[in-house]
């Protein structure tokens, strides 16, 4: 070798990637070129480590004729009826969000709102999945503060209602916190947009921010190596987002949607301008010339690489007709929104980038966007500690008998960080903006209305326990499935779809790999059981400090609808005299729950047994009571059992229940079984028997009324005392 | 009691919405000769007498009024 | 009130409002629907419209216009929408600011003093009670004095400051509008949560009458109440 | 190109909330002779030559910049 080595190690590529390049141009590439070949196949873009895995997804899919657009684009569109369709999908910003967490959380938003906005959709709603080291850790409040701060400053400036999400604490998220958002939106289906750049001759405009020199090699760097303080030389200059210019954008975009000035869209998120254009050429005619002079910069100084890796927020590429580019910029100004044109459309098959007249890019954009390495990573399970870990069952730990001893339980579960409410959380987010939420926090699923002149809508929930999942990543990932099923179950909503973020440890570890395979084939059956096909979603890998990974979390959201808003069936107990009835099987479920964690600090054993046929009956009885008006409210059993639920259920709105234990009253009270809930209900009699239709095993509690949980026989709580316990914690954290 | 500025700025690389908003505002105002504006916060800090304020300010600085990350921060005695 | 706000159809076919947009507007099309729940055409005004296209009563909704990064409503108040109003509400026309249109109001210097960053320094997200203190205003007066209401807040930047003349001044004039009841959520000054200009033409609150409309999407409809009274107010005149 | 220096600072009778939490913070970190911090706004404008970029400055802070029923502020040139 005569000429000097390139530094594609810097840029994350490895021996044998840098091979392939070289073969696939013939030459030594451009330095421009090696750094676009580095970010676009690096983990976050590529997914090399993940496609043969995610397969299974679209091959296994249950036949659905709601999905219009299924895995692939930037995001699955379902239909919902009269001609409307909703599209939503759940993404990482986990990394970023440790490095700054304001500004990671906040741009994590921003991120998912554009994949959004780019499939033709007005964003309605946003959702956050979160977790933390354990509370009291002397890191966890800078995280809590920022990251929650980040969520609700973007999505409230951006005038979205956040309905819903969770927080999760666990020493495994300690040095790497899981920032998961989701976004969802709404499109007639004729407002379908797709990232391609198609026909000849149109033209290339980059709206929105300038370019500056965030987040440089963000993907790459952040998201796809193990992340060590020792190399602050690796970390990008953090992005800044600027929500009021994604207002703008958005408002901006769905104008041009509308008035049918694109003929392709695309969002710049990781790998910026670099896989944008690879991406629309790719997927249109081809080829792409693109005068990267163009691009306005926020520093004069930025070269072709920064340039083209910049990760700066709030960008959008449109392809546009020729004839259609006037009215495109006059439209942009309108908005105050930047527009430029940067480029055209050509037939020659290849993606070429000038700079002042001097070619520093010459390629084929599918080696770019489609063409990168796909692994098949060593999978090994490690018998050893996994085998260990089941055998170490929760059967062992001393067990509350004595009334006054359950009654202390209950009180020290709902005061736990684990259990305890969200509201200093949740407060700090707008629910209400848009006008059409229907139900959103403490409820079990957001409901939110579709539109002003329709009485349709639409649920979601999102859930991801890690702990059933390091138990088993196969039936923890189902367990996952199966809640957020169950939730928006409850509200009375038929589901449709799923969305999935996948967080994970190194896949360079076999052990994770072994667990990333046994979720993706969990979930991939249990969709298929449960007939809600994945739609989109995101896989984050390299979740790990030093040798020890985060435990597997799968974080699941599961999109229903609702012909008729009105008939959404709340969390709370309503009023007084309602019959509170248990639905669903209870058996001793307590290996991984939040008993064993919150009581002994114990994780161990096998999860509960999961039971899909059990969810898919649920899920259609909730359904029907619903629609039937039967129901006054629902509540899911999930954390912490029938004691939790009935606390949540109380205190929603301050009225209490008297309720009595069949069998064990700790089992009752704290077992997790799958696949029930608590409904309440005036006429017991028309439910008992529409569960037995539906073949659902139904048992009366008691009824709902006063100032207290009564558990017959066994404790009293007073919801002063209850309210105190479950809502002072997280403010006395976090402030 | 010693008066002691510390001034904190984004970086010169990070983006600046908050400058950005008000330089696109101020034109309208008939400010057509302002080229940039970058917003950052000031802190007035009193110490109390023993031991350094220039260095108590500093060490503060770096603890919890700048962010290392996005912001640069310069300390000085304030002009009474 | 929809039930009054609809007897009213016939003549209040005749009457707009104007609802502003500006740029980072979030509650624009919320306020708008409201308008038309309490059974009066709405127009939308747009922040760069030197004319109000003859409204008889100006919404200016909540949001960020702007982005409002430097102070809620600084940016704003320049618009060439924000100058025509100043003009028609000294002639007289009602105009009610909400959250950010409350902000816009004092710093465009209709109503008197400030709205600064919650006491707490977090935006605040829940629904709240409040007193109606002046119910003969051109947006109370379907009201009863001392009537209480449960509407959602929603803001970072809401702790009404003033100095103490102008505190006192308010307090003997009656043009507290709405006080919060219970935790002061922002740590307003005499827990004020809106106020009035001296003739009552121009009210601002931080409160969101707009997301109190029907008990599905709020957590009341006492909110439509303050639509029906302006159309009273205006069919009245 | 003159860069001009405008600092806004809360009125004295202003409560100061976030000042206030940075000085009760300060002591858990081992900062106990801080006995006040008081947070304001800082922003560098660079004016085009031609005029007086402090006039400039000054006007922009009293139109938009700062407002006075909750602020002061003072205007200086950049040291370089
Ligand atoms: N990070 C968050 N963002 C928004 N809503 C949240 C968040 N965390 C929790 N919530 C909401 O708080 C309520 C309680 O959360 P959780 O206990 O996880 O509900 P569930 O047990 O039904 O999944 C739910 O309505 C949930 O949507
Ligand atoms: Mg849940």
């Amino acid at each position: 070798m005569t000429e000097v080595a390139q530094p594609f190690a810097e840029l994350g590529l490895k021996d044998d990637e840098y091979q392939r390049i070289l073969e696939i141009l013939g030459r030594r590439p451009t330095d421009t070129e090696l750094a676009m070949y580095g970010v676009m196949w690096s983990e976050h873009c590529s997914y090399k480590s993940s496609k043969v895995h995610l397969r299974q997804f679209a091959d296994n899919a249950p036949s659905s004729e709601a999905m219009l657009v299924g895995i692939g684009e930037n995001a699955g569109v379902v239909d919902v009826g009269d001609g409307l369709a909703v599209t939503f999908k759940v993404e990482s910003h986990n990394h970023p969000s440790y490095v700054e967490p304001y500004q990671g959380a906040a741009t994590g938003v921003g991120g998912i709102v554009r994949d959004i906005l780019t499939m033709g959709a007005r964003p309605i709603a946003v959702m956050d999945s979160l977790r933390f080291g354990e509370a009291e850790a002397p890191d966890t409040k800078r995280l809590v503060q920022g990251i929650v701060a980040g969520v609700g400053g973007y999505g409230n400036c951006l005038g979205l209602p956040n309905i819903g999400g969770e927080v999760g604490f666990d020493p495994t998220y300690a040095g790497n916190p899981l920032v998961n958002a989701l976004c969802v939106g709404v499109l007639p289906h004729d407002r379908l947009q797709l990232a391609q750049a198609k026909g000849t001759g149109n033209v290339v405009i980059l709206l929105g921010a300038k370019t500056g020199r965030d987040g440089i090699g963000g993907a790459s760097v952040l998201a796809s190596a193990t992340f060590d303080d020792e190399s602050p030389t690796k970390r990008p200059a953090v992005q800044v987002g600027d929500p009021f210019a994604e207002k703008v954008l958005i408002e901006c975009c769905l104008e041009l949607f509308d008035a049918g000035l694109v003929t392709g869209i695309q969002d710049l998120g990781a790998a910026g301008l670099s896989c944008a254009f690879a991406e629309t050429a790719a997927h249109g005619d081809g080829g792409m010339h693109v005068e990267l002079e163009k691009v306005p910069l926020r520093e004069a100084s930025m070269v072709p690489v920064e340039i083209l890796t910049s990760e700066s927020q709030e960008r959008m590429l449109a392809i546009v007709e020729p004839a259609n580019v006037a009215a495109v910029l006059a439209l942009c100004e309108k908005w105050g929104a930047l527009a430029t044109v940067v480029g055209t459309v050509t037939d020659t098959g290849r993606l070429v980038i000038t700079w002042h007249g001097e070619t520093v890019v010459d390629v084929v954009p599918g080696s770019l966007a489609d063409d990168g390495p796909v692994y098949h990573r060593p999978i090994q399970r490690p018998d050893l500690e996994q085998d260990a870990l089941a055998a170490d069952s929760s059967a062992s730990l001393p067990r509350p008998s004595t009334g006054e001893a359950l009654r202390e339980t209950v009180l020290r579960m709902a005061a736990s960080p684990e259990l305890c409410s969200r509201r200093w959380v949740t407060e700090q987010y707008d629910r209400y903006v848009m006008g059409g939420t229907v139900l959103a926090m403490p409820h079990d699923g957001g409901v939110v209305r579709i539109g002003d002149d329709t009485s349709r809508g639409i649920a979601l929930a999102l859930d991801g326990n890690g702990r059933f999942a390091k138990l088993d990543p196969h039936d923890g990932a189902q367990l996952n499935l199966a809640e957020a099923y169950r939730n928006v179950a409850c509200a009375g909503a038929t589901p449709l779809a799923v969305t999935d973020c996948l967080n994970f440890g190194s896949p360079e570890d076999p052990a994770v790999m072994w667990q990333f395979a046994e979720a993706t084939r969990g979930l991939a059956e249990a969709c298929r059981a449960l007939g809600t096909p994945v739609t989109g979603g995101n896989v984050s890998f390299y979740n790990q400090t030093g040798a020890t990974a985060i435990n597997p979390t799968p974080v699941i959201g599961v999109l229903a609808v609702l012909d008729d808003v009105a008939k959404r069936v709340p969390s709370g107990f309503g009023r007084e005299g309602e019959h509170v009835i248990a639905l669903g099987e209870t058996a001793d479920e307590l290996d991984g729950s939040a008993w064993a964690w919150v009581m002994h600090g114990h994780l161990g054993g096998r999860p509960p047994a999961v039971r899909l046929d059990a969810e898919r009956s649920l899920a259609a009885l909730l359904r029907r009571a619903a629609a039937d008006g039967l129901v006054a409210s629902a509540h899911d059993l999930s954390e912490g059992g029938l004691a939790q639920a009935v606390v949540e259920a109380a205190l929603i709105n301050g009225v209490g229940a008297t309720i009595e234990v069949i069998g064990d009253p700790f089992t009752s009270l704290f077992s997790e079984s799958a696949a029930r809930a608590i409904v309440t209900t005036d006429d017991a009699e028309a439910l008992l028997a529409l569960a037995g239709e539906h073949g659902v095993p139904a048992t009366r509690l008691g009824v709902t009324g006063g100032d207290a949980v009564v558990v017959s026989d066994l404790f009293d709580l007073g919801l002063d005392e209850l309210r105190a316990a479950f809502e002072g914690t997280l403010p006395a954290l976090f402030g | 009691m010693p008066r002691v500025i510390v001034d904190v700025m984004p970086k010169p690389e990070i983006l600046d919405p908050q400058g950005q908003a008000i330089a696109r505002a101020l034109p309208n105002l008939g400010f057509d000769n302002v080229t940039s504006v970058r917003q950052g916060k000031r802190f007035e800090i009193e110490v109390a007498d023993g031991g350094d304020p220039l260095e108590v300010a500093r060490l503060a600085a770096e603890a919890m009024l700048a962010n290392p990350v996005i912001e640069d921060f310069t300390v000085h005695v304030a002009p009474d | 009130m929809p039930g009054a706000a609809g007897s009213l159809g016939p003549v209040s076919a005749s009457i707009t409002v104007g609802v502003v947009t500006f740029p980072g507007s979030l509650d624009d099309r919320d306020a708008a629907r409201a308008v038309r729940a309490a059974g009066v055409q709405v127009i939308r005004l747009w922040h760069g419209d030197a004319d109000l296209h003859g409204v008889d009563a100006v919404v200016l909704p909540g949001g960020f216009s702007y982005g409002d990064y430097l102070r809620g409503g600084a940016i704003a108040r320049f618009s060439s929408v924000v100058g025509e109003i100043v003009a028609a509400a000294g002639a007289g026309l009602p105009v009610l600011g909400i959250c950010n249109g409350f902000q816009v109001l004092c710093e465009a210097h209709l109503l008197p003093g400030a709205l600064v960053r919650n006491a707490g320094l977090r935006f605040v997200c829940r629904d709240q009670v409040l007193a109606v203190e002046n119910p003969s205003t051109s947006w109370t007066n379907q009201y009863a004095a001392g009537e209480q209401i449960l509407i959602p807040i929603k803001h970072g930047e809401g702790r009404y400051v003033a100095d103490a003349v102008v505190l006192d001044e308010l307090e003997q004039s009656g043009r507290v509008v709405f006080r919060y009841v219970g935790d002061n959520p922002n740590g307003a000054l005499n827990n004020i949560a809106g106020i009035a200009n001296e003739a009552g033409n121009v009210v601002g609150l931080m409160p969101h009458p707009e997301h109190a409309i029907d008990e599905l999407t709020g957590p009341s409809s006492d909110g439509l109440t303050m639509f029906a009274s302006l159309l009273k107010a205006l069919v009245a005149a």
